[in-house]
């Protein structure tokens, strides 16, 4: 499924020198993105044409079903929210009965839950690893320090918050997040892949949940 | 952002092999948190290893100068955040000290009993991660991790019926703790301890039976008894060297004089040696709570009875460093306070951050494989190290 | 080693010293003898425990840096103290005779700026190699921007 | 009906059948290690999580496809199926029901081993093509054990075929119609723990799996592939697994011999590899990793000096006995 770049928050990444030489050495592709294009074009003539709308939902559903029952999070620790997330996947609260397995790796991962506070040295390292998980890929900021900076946001050495280097689908709230909210905000991630539209733009606010 | 330039600063004598520069971290899954260690390879073997830190380095010391003596205890529990009683301790204990606060009896026991069962929290942390490390997510490393994860959790239990949250707490007060026992606790801190002391007997048959575990631990990460004392490393690294430091005992704060416990010693050094000085320490923890639950006396919970977080604390000008035994070890705080609200200066002597100070003497030499073995068996928290 | 023994030993010995308290003792230095006491109190005292090393931004009077050292075996706890006077940012380093110096050291370069000469690496180790100025002294204000992340 | 065809469907349905059992042995290991760590393991996708690994397969197709820009791309891109042929290849010469396979070769067993040995290209070609230090030193580790492995596997895979007197499987599996060998007095039992362990290094699993250490290599050599190669290393591996369970039922286990009519056979032979597959599963949910070092000294030391007087031994009894078989 090709995804179109999403409206994204300011990208701040951008003042960086050496991000920027690495966003050149690993972003860009080379030869353009021939089949990523055509794969477009395809599924928008199908969605195009009469009746072919009816397809491309369902092929939607269908896929959507498949991410949102196999999220993998990369197994990212950052502070103290780190133990929590933890604790969400051991044995008490098992995040793998919704098909979430922690991956090492983020080659291999469609989430990372940022648990904890981003410092201005982490940050670039946090964006690489963003960038290093292959689309469509998705974010959980994971407590206040993650949300906003938390209870360090004057000092001088962190980030206020971790939107302002990746864009984020789902904040999880408190100092740390409990399992249970964590979980809570798992599951809302879970909705929101439902809604993953082909156009590639992000859920839209669900009444429901809202 | 930054370039770390390419110090290769301990390393073995050059062979002749091709060398290769590995980087392990701060995305790692054995990093325990965000540490950066560049290694250089000579095939499996480490040749040298450049440690970085300070990818959490969450201000502390400068932000304590900008709170004041109440407002800081609950984010002090933010820099140990496995251990957080005992780092909010060292804090509160500091302050006390300049300001020459009593503490009643009854606060003292209850931060025995919560220090104590923090600290078995933390090394039921440890020996998970620990053997994560070591067995992988995808093998029996996980089976050991998620034993002790869900011990874990009884812990946090008792924790968050006693106040009200499961990892970063603010209990402790200047001069006492923030809550008394809720009914019913001490039976069923009873109850956890007794079944937590049976499952760690399950554990070392489980690790002590097994060779694989034995193989990858003994003779591991060597600690020489002078490298330990030059480096000034503490708490159960030091003890696995055989070098006899608790402040618990040596300078015996809130009533530690009044109980009867083990400080175990190993000579070995290694791995091992670190983990059973763990082991022992679950056991002497657990007997201390239930001495402290048996001898609980009555009375205030607070010589500032009445009084909650919010309210302001006068401190005298001065200075005190205060220092508690964590659960990684020597936990202090230096504490300069100049007669406002809010400390003037404060220096926090983090146990990790000098217990990891000891990993470029002896990572060199071994396999790739051991140094996460070494980094695990180190106990390092990245709150604590980069604070 | 009694507390009375190691007084007189450290007046007979460093007559510029003052020793106040007992526990910790605070003994303060003048700064040219910042290293030949640190070896005094390791080999004569028995204080083989390095427990920290930090400094003191006083403002107008000038940094000072603060090392708590311990007799582990027989209950004794240094904390020597030097000024470095007004404007001065240099100071000897601790590291030929404790190896926990080092990493303390850089920590106190990056946090105020003290150069420690004879330190064998002397770079930032918290913060980015290429952040700044020195966080914890006061004039270093604690939510300085520092774009495009503040 | 077309002769000609059935050497076409056969291995077609073999195939498929083989593709399902592999993808479900994902879920079998996942429910089975999540009750030893008493967790529940998958449950909410699909009743009791049985839709799981289609999940996750299709997830796998749809994610994209990265390459690294200093990769080595043919290598690359062509290392997953160089993986991927062996360890399907495996499944050609077992038989599942008398006269119920692909091929019943006449050299069977040496068609299994050569082939399972092959697949270290394509890890190898994995490591070296995505240009990762990680990858690199996975691969590098990868051809150690695997070459150091490989000589107790067949070892251990030639006593049976002694005590059955043929390399063709079927064979074998018909010579035990009377006593499993896994029951043969000493030589039996030593064979199979011995069959096991070299199983387990020579399918890179835990306590065995230094290639792919999490904790030290984050993934091995398979760091650098996402989405549909990673899938296909996924499946390799674990078709390898349960090749080599298959196997360890067949040699010792009496393949298709147990209670019932005739045609409950290959569900016999299906229980009794997953018997084996779980076997597997349970060391490696038990034990910890241990060093390259230290395996390699386990092989060479201790694994293949045994298994090579268990081979004496059995020949000796198979000539004192005089006729090979039961």
């Amino acid at each position: 499924m090709a995804v179109k770049d999403a409206p994204r928050i300011v990208p701040v990444w951008r003042n960086f020198k050496d991000l920027q030489e690495w966003d050149e050495l690993h972003q860009t592709r080379p030869e353009g993105d021939k089949h990523s294009d055509l794969f477009v074009s395809l599924t928008e003539g199908v969605h195009n044409f009469p009746g072919g709308f009816a397809l491309t939902t369902v092929a939607d559903t269908f896929l959507n079903w498949a991410r949102k029952s196999s999220v993998w999070p990369v197994t990212f620790g950052l502070a103290c929210c780190a133990i929590e997330m933890m604790a969400t996947f051991a044995s008490r609260f098992d995040v793998e009965r919704l098909g979430m397995v922690p991956w090492a790796s983020p080659r291999h991962a469609d989430l990372m839950i940022v648990s904890g506070t981003v410092t201005i040295k982490m940050a670039p390292m946090l964006k690489r690893i963003y960038d290093q998980m292959p689309d469509p890929k998705w974010a959980v900021s994971m407590g206040s320090c993650a949300n906003s900076g938390g209870p360090f946001r004057h000092g001088y050495h962190v980030v206020k918050g971790v939107d302002r280097v990746i864009p984020v689908d789902v904040y999880v709230p408190g100092c740390p997040p409990p399992p249970e909210s964590l979980l809570n905000g798992l599951l809302l991630l879970q909705d929101q892949i439902a809604h993953f539209r082909r156009t590639g733009t992000r859920a839209e606010p669900n009444p429901k949940v809202d | 952002m930054s370039t770390i330039a390419p110090s290769t600063r301990v390393e073995l004598d050059y062979t002749g092999s091709e060398r290769l520069t590995m980087n392990m971290g701060p995305q790692h899954p054995s990093a325990h948190g965000v540490f950066r260690a560049i290694l250089t390879l000579e095939g499996e073997q480490v040749v040298g290893i450049d440690a970085v830190i300070g990818y959490l380095h969450r201000c502390h010391e400068k932000l304590a100068e900008t709170l004041t003596y109440a407002q800081y205890p609950s984010i002090a529990s933010k820099t140990d955040y496995v251990a957080a009683m005992t780092s909010e301790f060292a804090y509160v204990r500091a302050a006390a000290m300049i300001g020459k606060i009593e503490v009643p009896k009854r606060a003292q026991y209850l931060r025995v009993i919560a220090a104590e069962l923090q600290r078995v929290a933390s090394h039921l942390l440890w020996l998970g991660t620990w053997c994560l490390d070591m067995g992988g997510a995808l093998g029996g490393g996980a089976t050991v991790f998620l034993y002790c994860i869900r011990e874990r959790e009884f812990i946090l239990d008792l924790f968050e019926s006693l106040v009200g949250a499961r990892l970063l707490y603010g209990f402790y007060q200047v001069g006492g703790v923030r809550y008394d026992l809720p009914p019913g606790w001490a039976e069923q801190c009873r109850e956890t301890v007794d079944f937590i002391d049976r499952r760690i007997g399950e554990y070392e048959r489980m690790l002590e039976d097994n060779p694989f575990f034995l193989v990858r631990t003994q003779g591991v990460g060597v600690i020489s008894r002078e490298l330990a004392q030059g480096v000034g490393i503490s708490g159960p690294l030091v003890r696995g060297s055989g070098v006899n430091y608790d402040i618990r005992r040596t300078e015996p704060y809130s009533s530690y004089e009044d109980f009867d416990f083990r400080v175990p010693v190993e000579t070995g050094g290694d791995c091992y040696a670190r983990y059973r000085v763990r082991m022992v320490e679950f056991r002497e923890s657990l007997k201390i709570v239930r001495q402290a639950l048996d001898r609980l006396p009555e009375g205030p919970i607070s010589s500032r009875p009445g009084l909650k977080s919010v309210a302001q604390i006068r401190i005298p000008k001065g200075e005190a460093y205060a220092r508690v035994e964590g659960a990684r070890g020597e936990v202090g705080c230096y504490l300069i306070a100049d007669g406002s609200a809010k400390p003037y200066r404060m220096k926090w002597r983090g146990a990790s951050f000098s217990n990891l100070a000891i990993l470029p003497h002896i990572i060199p030499g071994h396999k790739v494989a051991d140094v996460v073995a070494i980094m695990g068996s180190v106990d390092p928290v990245f709150g604590e190290v980069d604070r | 080693m009694t507390l009375d023994q190691a007084r007189t030993l450290i007046a007979e010995r460093f007559p510029g010293a003052q020793a106040a308290g007992d526990s910790p003792m605070v003994v303060t230095v003048p700064a040219d003898v910042w290293v030949p006491f640190a070896r005094f109190a390791k080999e004569t005292l028995g204080c083989w425990f390095f427990s920290f090393l930090t400094a003191v931004d006083w403002k107008e009077e000038g940094l000072e840096v603060v090392a708590k050292i311990d007799n582990v075996d027989e209950k004794l706890s240094l904390l020597v103290k030097t000024r470095l006077g007004p404007g001065v940012s240099a100071c000897p380093s601790l590291t030929g005779v404790y190896r926990g110096a080092d990493w303390m050291e850089r920590e106190c370069y990056d946090m105020f700026g003290i150069r420690f000469e004879g330190h064998p690496d002397l770079r930032r180790i918290l913060l980015g190699d290429d952040w700044e100025g020195h966080p914890l002294l006061k004039s270093y204000p604690v939510d300085a921007p520092h774009p495009p992340f503040r | 009906m077309m002769e000609w065809l059935t050497p076409l469907i056969v291995p077609f349905i073999v195939l498929n059948a083989i593709l399902g059992i592999v993808t479900y042995v994902t879920l079998l290991e996942r429910k089975f290690a999540a009750r030893m760590q008493s967790r529940v393991g998958p449950y909410r996708v699909g009743p009791h999580g049985l839709l799981q690994p289609i999940a996750d397969a299709i997830k796998l197709m749809m994610k994209e496809d990265v390459v690294p820009t200093a990769a080595d791309r043919p290598v690359y891109n062509l290392a997953p199926i160089v993986f991927l042929i062996p360890c399907m290849l495996i499944f050609a010469t077992i038989p599942f029901a008398p006269g119920l396979g692909v091929a019943d070769l006449n050299i069977g067993i040496l068609f299994f081993l050569a082939v399972s040995a092959m697949e270290i290209v394509g890890l190898f070609m994995a490591g070296w093509g995505s240009n990762n230090k990680y990858a690199l030193l996975s691969a590098m580790r990868a051809v150690n054990q695997v070459i150091s492995y490989d000589l107790p596997f067949i070892f251990a895979a030639l006593v049976p075929v002694l005590l059955a007197g043929s390399l063709r499987l079927s064979e074998i599996a018909v010579a035990q119609a009377g006593l499993w060998f896994v029951f043969y007095p000493v030589i039996g039992q030593l064979a199979f723990v011995a069959f096991i362990v070299s199983t387990v290094a020579a399918e890179n699993r835990a306590p065995f799996d230094i290639l792919e250490a999490e904790s030290e290599l984050v993934a091995g050599f398979r760091v650098e592939y996402s989405g549909m190669k990673f899938a296909i290393i996924q499946l390799g591996e674990y078709a390898h697994v349960v090749g080599a369970s298959f196997l360890g039922a067949l040699l010792f286990l009496g393949a298709w011999a147990g209670p019932g009519p005739e045609w409950l056979g290959p569900v016999w032979f299906l229980v009794k590899a997953m018997f084996v597959f779980l076997l597997v599963t349970w060391v490696r949910w038990s034990f910890v990793r241990i060093r390259v070092d230290q395996i390699l000294a386990l092989s060479w030391k201790a694994l293949l000096p045994a298994t090579l007087v268990l081979l004496i031994a059995t020949a000796v009894v198979v000539v004192w006995r005089g006729t090979p078989g039961v």
